[in-house]
């Protein structure tokens, strides 16, 4: 169980850390949609099929497709990005130091706090429960997120949609 | 001859890396003006949809086409040149070899042009067997494009191999009176070379009487289809002025609404004494010039009835014609026909001796190529390639 | 170590990956990628607390983690297509050459 | 000017139109060449045309133009109300060569011994220098009648081969004036795009003038002879023969 | 190796004696795997011959027209034409190979992946036929790359571009894996790739390639 | 409506697809190899030499080497050599015959000139297209000896324009002996002048055995690139411009 | 449960299977289950991919009048033809043994991964389909979820290879599989949603379970026999078409424009396993569609229950394919922007306005009587009159024209 668990955290966490390194923007997609796959299995991992599904559906088919796209859209130089200049060093360096401080601290927070054990089994969650759940306790919620969903791809479209030239990408 | 003339216009557009890297200079200006990412893509001249070998440069952005520049040569094949070191006979068989479709009617263009070379007459059933051959070339030639221009839009084979069935009955009439499937060989000065017996007459009789029923399936399948529809409809647009400036002829200049075909203009060969009509298009665009086909194939359907009516009985060739050690008289002669492609052209030269002095072809399918580009332009790549489909080009007359 | 544990880490692990891309790199879509990644540890969060953490309604961390990647999704279309939009403007997309907001 | 013109050198123009039966008719040009060119004569004081008749039984006269006329006369001929030559339908490079024309000039002498006058034959070597040139045949869709013929001749064949281009009156004229730029080295001055059309860019030679020489890819032949037959002579070793028996089927 | 063909009595032993009756089950088994394997794999080969999609001049009409109905080239298998020469077995060289041309050939066979096979299609393709005297038209494509079966003709027939494909089958069919007369493409010495010619100022350059090619002297009385 | 023509599109294939399996109108696969092709009597397609006899196809070739095929052929793929001495032909007369006749069958292209330039009726056209080789010379190079074929053979692949030819030549053949006759008798009548034993010699004389030397085996002569002795094999960039 | 269900046939390969599974000790029982139920699908779909494509050749050879394969043979047996059958297998041992060309610019990775990614996600698809009574792989509570995300993958690996290439065609076609795929996955999810809504289970057993009614023994309960679930099948039709990139949606490869797309630098056995992911693809599709609408492995008459259920599954899958090839033979390509737009103009509110007409399908479950017949009468208003209306505003301008002749 716990074997399973790290196996998937290292394809998780690797693919994710990959990503971020590498130089060539397509390879770093590619390897996050990996990342997202981890995810995925993750949430297998733990029961929670449904959102594991709607965790590859929409991250590994429609994310990534138009994560791709803008990074097709917007390639220029074969190399993606240009030499480091000593102020992106800077920024790549402040950043670092910021995760790693992060991570301490909340490392250090986990590990110190106590949590009651957990069931043996998985809550048994069929679809049609959360279904009615999302419709029942969640119905406003559920809108609001529709209303911003709607929203949000209608200003997609409108901000890369300019000059009268219609592309299929701006519709996720 | 100062050759760094010609050195000087090679603007060939350098190979791109494969992100449109560094480019050439009119890439580069063309990406200025756009704002966009620009991909060149050679298409050609080994590609399933250029008719052979020909190929374009199309620059892109995105999929829509920015600037597209025809490149030829890929199969010139000096016809020209041997031409003027054979003799007028000699030059008949690779006549067939120009327009590999319809061998018929470029044979007859060369006759008729050495014909008025020399001014030789043709006796009746030979002129009404140029126009029976002649117009069963332009069914063949008609069905094969459309079968080649449904391929371009996506078809897997499937009219083209209906097309190319009923070609086949065609070539089968062809092959056993001249001899040969493609390179039938049969036109010579003052006549033709066989004489069609009273079976054949009736196996293409009855092949022409049954053509329009393979027609109507063929439109049935796909006429109105609303992919096709949408595919061709409005694009390749060509309005009539710059279709004649360009010197486009045949039924891609017909389409364009402009009244021009040479059978009617110069009533050559019997022409005249036929009963047929040239349609005429509203808006020059693909499918205008594919349903030009359809139309055509219709009225030389028509036109074959009649011939087989009213063919007279008599001898095939002059008399007076020679075969061997023909020599013209020193002078010059343009004749020219209505091939299927457009207007198909032998400029003579003679200076009397047995090999013509300048042997030119005026070729309709590098013509009417003029306009590529125009045409092109805004469309995407599929379109293009639909677009070239629509002109019609056989490459062995293209490059000659 | 609770299996509650390992997955928080794992969790942090991928919030800080995320926060390193999204501080360190000068490239706007993978700043845009980075911050999709800490979503997604927060996800992670919400489903090991639903899987063993406290008992809570059945299926709450499952339709937070629904709701999130709902809006992640919202957030990447708007994310990607302000990089176009930069970058029809600028002909790059690197963070530093996009600090005006006026063209 | 006329003198110059290759297709005037013999004296092909003596000849009277044939009579002959054609079963091929073509359409009527409304004027005919000689009017043409008085037309144009008046409109263009300044340029030199001259008719080149076409002795053949096809008699289809052409006008040759002067070159620094021909855009403008190019473009009178499309616009004319009469003429409307809308559509340029061919355009052909032409190739002559130098050649040694050689007069005989008959003098007759009177015989000093007072018999009849005896007639000397004197041989003259001329050498008139060649020109490439550039047919253009004119047809107007427009009134539907044609062809009116124009040449236009270079100053010879080495380094004045320059010709005004008619693309810009006629588009048909932009691949094909590129095909004669390319085979027979003709330069169009103001044409669009002049590049060549059918050899690749590298290419250096003409190979449509009539003194092209192959470049010698000589390989062995079975059926060689005549001008074959003298290139392989030039390859084979004297201990080769050429052997055309094989064997029996 | 040497036991591919079991016809062939193993030469590397030294006498037919000294091998026990078991040791020659042995042989006599490696051998039928061996000639088994190779007849499977030459089977397959025949008959699943994926032309390119290349078509030259004239030829290429009736190389079609062997595509159609009438004569269906299907039946062999081979209506696969493929546009892409990396899925491409066999290139039918169908048509005059101009000079423009013959670099775009070389470089398509060179793309083509072993094992490759070329038909000359043609007089122009196999020695520049009718059009040979012309100064852009190459004197046949095995000038550059090598060529497995001509097939003459201005244009051959279809049935004669069919028949050149049964030829063909059976070469393949005949082809050993192993050995002296090993097929072209298991021997690593013979080239797959060959150089393509360069646009010249008067000519192609190289004008032939002589490791393809080289033309006979003469035929020669003994 | 949208689809009906996608519709009526799906019912003619499906049309043609039923068809297939009945209508013979529609079904025009030839099963080749199996299905031998079925050519009409015109077809055409390399030149074959006529000869009156299959016996002896060499020494009765019709073929008198004028080479006016070998000057009319456009691809010029023929090649003809005259012999030294001369034959009788079928009418008698002595002729020349070709000591070498040759066609380059990877370069004919099927034109049919030679047919009808030659005066003789010497040269006609063959059926046979299932020649695919693999040798470009030693395969499609075709000599005397294989191009010769029977006037039965003839008779066979064009049986109507045999008849017709050798109606023809019959005929020839009889005006020339009348006209033998005529002479003969005028010199019959004329006081001097022995007949000659040529004029009434009508079986023809086997071949020449002058001939029968170069019928061997031919042999293809590489050259051999190691050696500097032939600049034949590199053939070379030889610029002559 | 009928009786047909305690037929020896329809049992037996599931006890062929218990049979062989008890030999093994406790704990290996169930890998070995999961196993032999993997192997099976494996050689089932395998040799059934074999024959689709022997199928399609000889199927289109005869829409086009010719013969198409049939003399392959086998190997070690002279003259034998087998009407062409191992045509496949040929192609198979060719392709194999051909050379691998990996061209030198290309990404050596992910051209690699490509290739694997593809297969394996379509053979993914797969494990949630249910092949017969009681015959399903994987039994899912969120199957359909997972078929669709499985099916995602695909289209991402189609990018990768046409990235990796280094081709310009390639490049385009992968552009065009992205825009192609971000079309056609919503009205994909979308045509299948009504059903979810009727079934109320994302689940394809239970669904294929709710088919399994007749009326008056020959009508079946099939969904594609209600107004919404005719529209819904046919969206499915067309997007499923999209999805695995046929004709007339076979824009990433199309062969008149982009040579062969993102393959165009693929040899040998990578191109194989495209090949083989394209029709595994195809095949899944068709085998959802079937079972959504087309009643899975349900028979259509009472009657005719004896046959077993896993053939009646073939047997549609096998229509559905030879409807698909006969497309392929007769359709041509449309342009990306069409495709587009048909999926964003056309079949998205036409799949959203179906939805509506499940909801009130199930609304008006209980209409009975005369009533029937408006719910009926409503059901097929809702989709026929905007089918009419937006399939006019789709070919607005476009419409087959008359000519004039010269005079």
């Amino acid at each position: 169980m716990t074997t399973a668990l790290i196996l998937i955290a290292i394809l998780l966490l690797g693919s994710a850390a990959a990503a971020m390194l590498r130089r060539n923007l397509i390879h770093s997609a590619l390897l996050l949609i990996a990342s997202w796959a981890g995810v995925a299995a993750f949430y297998l991992w733990a029961g929670a099929e449904f959102v594991a599904f709607a965790q590859v559906l929409i991250y590994v088919g429609a994310i990534s497709m138009v994560v791709l796209f803008a990074v097709l859209l917007t390639r220029q130089n074969p190399v993606a990005e240009l030499p480091a200049e000593p102020a992106s060093r800077m920024r790549a360096l402040t950043g670092i130091t910021v995760a790693v401080c992060t991570a301490a601290i909340l490392s250090a927070a986990i590990l110190s706090s106590k949590f009651t054990p957990a069931a043996d089994t998985a809550p048994q969650t069929s679809v049609k429960q959360i279904g009615l759940e999302l419709m029942h306790r969640h119905g406003t919620a559920l809108l609001i997120v529709g209303v911003i969903l709607t929203v949000a791809l209608l200003g997609a479209t409108i901000l890369a949609a300019t000059d009268a030239k219609e592309k299929p990408e701006d519709r996720p | 001859m100062s050759t760094s003339q010609v050195s000087g216009f090679n603007t060939q557009v350098s190979a791109p890396g494969p992100f449109g890297g560094p480019a050439g200079p009119t890439v580069r200006a063309v990406h200025d003006q756009f704002h966009g990412d620009l991909l060149e893509v050679s298409m050609g001249p080994q590609h399933p949809s250029t008719h052979g070998v020909f190929r374009m440069v199309v620059t892109l952005d995105g999929e829509q086409i920015v600037k597209l520049k025809p490149v030829f040569g890929y199969l010139h094949r000096n016809h020209e040149k041997i031409a003027e070191n054979t003799s007028y006979l000699g030059s008949m068989p690779y006549t067939d070899r120009l327009d590999y479709l319809c061998s018929m009617s470029t044979n007859w263009a060369y006759a008729l042009a050495v014909e008025k070379l020399d001014g030789q007459p043709v006796p009746d059933r030979a002129q009404y067997l140029r126009i029976i051959m002649a117009e069963l070339t332009r069914l063949l030639n008609h069905s094969c494009l459309v079968g080649f221009l449904f391929n371009d839009l996506g078809t897997s084979f499937t009219p083209l191999l209906y097309a190319f069935r009923e070609r086949e009955k065609i070539l089968d009439l062809f092959e056993s009176l001249s001899g040969s499937r493609m390179m039938c060989n049969y036109q010579r000065f003052g006549g033709c070379r066989v004489d069609p017996s009273p079976e054949w007459l009736e196996a293409a009789r009855r092949l022409a009487e049954n053509y329009p029923r393979f027609l109507d399936e063929y439109e049935a399948m796909l006429t109105g289809n609303e992919i096709m529809l949408a595919r061709t409809q409005g694009i390749g647009r060509l309005n009539s002025t710059h279709a004649i400036n360009a010197g486009l002829t045949g039924p891609v200049l017909r389409a364009s609404g402009v009244d021009y075909d040479v059978r009617k203009i110069d009533g050559y060969g019997v022409y005249p004494r036929f009963d047929f009509r040239v349609p005429l298009g509203a808006h020059g665009d693909t499918y205008d010039r594919y349903m030009m086909r359809i139309l055509e194939m219709r009225e030389s359907v028509k036109i074959l009835s009649q011939a087989f009516r009213d063919l007279p009985a008599g001898p095939i060739m002059d008399p007076k014609a020679k075969l061997r050690g023909f020599r013209p008289k020193a002078g010059e002669a343009y004749g020219r026909i209505e091939s299927p492609k457009g207007e198909l052209g032998f400029y003579l030269i003679s200076d009397g001796s047995p090999n013509p002095y300048r042997y030119r072809v005026r070729p309709p399918s590098l013509i009417n190529l003029t306009l590529l580009e125009e045409m092109c332009l805004g469309h995407t790549v599929a379109d293009a390639v639909v677009i070239l489909g629509s002109i019609d080009i056989v490459l062995g007359e293209v490059d000659r | 170590m609770t299996p509650l544990h390992l997955c928080l880490l794992i969790s942090t692990g991928l919030f800080c990956i995320g926060l390193a891309g999204a501080l360190a790199r000068s490239n706007t879509i993978l700043v845009l990628l980075g911050i999709e990644l800490m979503l997604n540890a927060a996800n992670l969060n919400f489903i090991a607390f639903w899987r063993f953490g406290p008992p809570s309604p059945p299926a709450n961390g499952m339709i937070f983690v629904l709701f999130s990647i709902a809006v992640a999704a919202a957030e990447a279309a708007v994310g990607l297509a302000l990089i176009i939009a930069v970058y029809r403007h600028q002909n790059n997309i690197r963070l530093q050459d996009a600090t005006r907001l006026k063209g | 000017m006329s003198g110059r013109h290759p297709l005037l050198w013999t004296s092909r123009s003596q000849h009277p139109p044939l009579h002959f039966t054609f079963t091929h008719s073509t359409p009527t040009l409304l004027e005919t060449a000689e009017q043409i060119r008085d037309r144009l004569v008046t409109r263009f004081p300044a340029a030199q045309i001259v008719l080149v008749p076409n002795p053949g039984p096809a008699a289809e006269h052409s006008l040759l133009l002067d070159a620094t006329h021909a855009p403008d006369i190019a473009r009178f001929l499309r616009d004319d109300p009469v003429l409307r030559l809308d559509y340029c339908s061919n355009v052909t490079g032409v190739d002559w060569p130098d050649k040694d024309i050689t007069g005989i000039t008959k003098t007759s002498v009177p015989d000093p011994a007072g018999g009849p006058p005896k007639i000397v034959e004197q041989k003259t070597v001329r050498r008139q220098p060649g020109c490439l040139e550039a047919v253009y045949h004119l047809y107007s869709m427009a009134l539907k009648h044609g062809p009116v013929i124009l040449r236009l001749c270079t100053a010879n064949r080495i380094d004045a081969v320059t010709l005004p281009s008619l693309t810009p009156v006629w588009r048909a004229c932009d691949f094909q004036e590129r095909e004669i730029f390319d085979l027979y080295g003709i330069v169009f001055e103001h044409h669009p795009d002049l590049r060549r059309l059918l050899m690749w860019d590298e290419f250096k030679d003409h190979p449509m003038r009539k003194d092209y020489v192959e470049p010698d890819d000589y390989e062995w032949e079975p059926t060689a002879h005549g001008a074959v037959l003298e290139r392989a002579k030039a390859h084979l070793t004297p201990a080769t023969t050429a052997i055309k028996e094989g064997p029996k089927p | 190796m040497e036991m591919s063909d079991p016809a062939v009595t193993p030469a590397p032993f030294p006498a037919a004696g000294n091998i026990t009756d078991a040791e020659r089950e042995e042989l006599r088994r490696h051998g039928i795997l061996l000639t088994s394997l190779e007849e499977l794999y030459n089977w397959g080969r025949s008959n699943s011959i994926w032309p390119l999609q290349f078509g030259l001049a004239c030829c290429a009409i009736e190389m079609i027209a062997a595509a159609t109905a009438r004569f269906d080239i299907a039946r062999f298998g081979a209506e696969i034409f493929r546009p892409s020469p990396r899925q491409a077995d066999l290139m039918i060289v169908s048509g005059t190979v101009t000079k423009k041309m013959a670099p775009q050939v070389v470089r398509l066979w060179n793309q083509m992946p072993e094992p490759k096979y070329c038909i000359a299609m043609g007089a122009c393709a196999i020695s520049g036929g009718p059009f040979k005297q012309g100064y852009n038209v190459l004197k046949g494509i095995d000038r550059f790359i090598p060529v497995d079966i001509y097939i003459p003709g201005c244009p051959p027939r279809p049935e004669a571009l069919l028949h050149g494909l049964i030829q063909l089958q059976a070469q393949i069919k005949g082809e050993k894996l192993t050995g002296p007369d090993a097929a072209r493409h298991t021997r690593p010495e013979e080239p797959s790739e060959f150089p393509v010619p360069e646009y010249g100022a008067h000519d192609l350059e190289p004008p032939h390639n002589p490791d393809v090619w080289s033309p006979p002297a003469a035929l020669d009385k003994p | 409506m949208l689809g009906s023509g996608i519709i009526k599109g799906l019912a003619v294939t499906a049309k043609n697809f039923v068809g297939s399996y009945y209508d013979p109108a529609r079904m025009t696969t030839v099963e080749y190899p199996e299905q031998p092709t079925v050519l009409p009597e015109n077809y055409r397609n390399f030149p074959f030499l006529v000869s009156e006899n299959a016996t002896d196809p060499m020494g009765t070739l019709r073929c008198v080497a004028c080479q006016i095929c070998e000057k009319e052929c456009p691809p010029q793929c023929i090649i003809i050599e005259k012999s030294k001495d001369k034959k009788p032909d079928a009418n008698g007369k002595m002729q020349l015959y070709p000591a070498v006749f040759g066609i380059d069958t990877s370069v004919c292209m099927s034109c049919q000139i030679c047919v009808e330039v030659c005066p003789f009726d010497a040269i006609k056209m063959d059926k046979v297209f299932e020649i695919a080789a693999t040798d470009r010379f030693l395969d499609l190079y075709l000599n005397r000896e294989q191009l010769a074929k029977p006037n039965t053979y003839y008779h066979q692949i064009h049986p109507e324009e045999a008849a017709e030819v050798d109606g023809r030549l019959t005929a020839d053949r009889k005006a020339a002996e009348e006209k033998a006759k005529a002479t003969a008798a005028a010199k019959a009548a004329a006081p001097v002048a022995a007949p000659k034993p040529a004029d009434s010699a009508v079986a023809p004389k086997p071949a020449s055995p002058a001939v029968k030397p170069q019928d061997e085996p031919r042999r293809l002569v590489s050259p051999k690139p190691g050696e500097g002795g032939s600049p034949l094999g590199e053939g070379g960039p030889a610029k002559s411009s | 449960m009928s009786p047909a269900s305690d037929s020896y046939l329809e049992r037996a390969p599931l006890e062929l299977r218990d049979w062989l599974v008890q030999f093994l000790p406790e704990p290996l029982q169930w890998l070995a289950h999961h196993l032999i139920t993997v192997v099976a699908v494996l050689a089932v779909f395998g040799t059934f991919f074999a024959f689709t494509t022997i199928a399609e050749r000889k199927l289109l050879a005869r829409l086009q009048n010719r013969l198409g394969p049939n003399r392959s043979g086998l190997p070690w047996i002279k003259g034998l033809k087998l009407w062409g059958l191992t045509q496949p297998f040929a192609d198979a041992v060719k392709t194999l043994t051909k050379e691998d060309i990996v061209p030198a610019t290309a990404d050596k990775w992910l051209h690699f991964l490509a290739p694997v990614i593809v297969v394996a996600f379509s053979l993914m698809t797969f494990a949630v389909l249910p092949f017969g009574r009681n015959m399903i792989p994987v039994e899912l509570n969120a199957a359909l979820l997972y078929f669709f995300a499985a099916g995602a993958a695909t289209e991402l690996a189609i990018f990768m290879a046409g990235w990796s290439s280094r081709n310009k065609y390639s490049l385009l076609a992968a552009m065009r599989a992205l825009a192609q795929l971000i079309s056609y996955e919503l009205p994909l999810i979308l045509s299948v949603v009504p059903i979810v809504l009727v079934a109320g289970t994302l689940s394809t057993k239970a669904i294929v379970l709710t088919q399994g009614y007749w009326t008056s023994g020959f009508l079946p309960h099939w969904f594609v026999f209600t107004p919404w679930g005719l529209a819904g099948f046919l969206i499915f039709i067309v997007a499923a078409l999209a999805e695995s990139n046929r004709s007339p949606f076979d824009l990433p490869e199309a062969e008149s424009e982009l040579i062969a797309g993102h393959l165009t630098e693929y040899s040998g056995f990578k191109y194989a396993l495209f090949f083989m992911a394209e029709y595994f693809g195809l095949t899944a599709l068709s085998a959802l569609g079937v079972t959504l609408f087309l009643g899975g492995w349900q028979a259509p008459c009472v009657f005719l229950e004896f046959i077993p259920s896993y053939l009646w599954f073939m047997l549609k899958l096998i229509g559905m394919i030879v409807f698909f090839i006969w497309v392929r033979g007769t359709l041509l390509r449309l342009r990306i922007d069409q495709l587009t737009r048909l999926a964003w103009k056309f079949l998205v509110p036409l799949a959203l306005l179906n939805v509506g007409n499940a909801a009130f399908w199930v609304l008006s479950a209980h209409w009975a009587g005369p009533l029937q017949l408006v719910r009926w009468a409503v059901s097929f208003a809702v989709i026929v009159i905007p089918f009419v209306i937006m399939g006019r505003s789709l070919t607005a301008g476009f419409a087959p024209r008359t000519y004039r002749y010269a005079s």
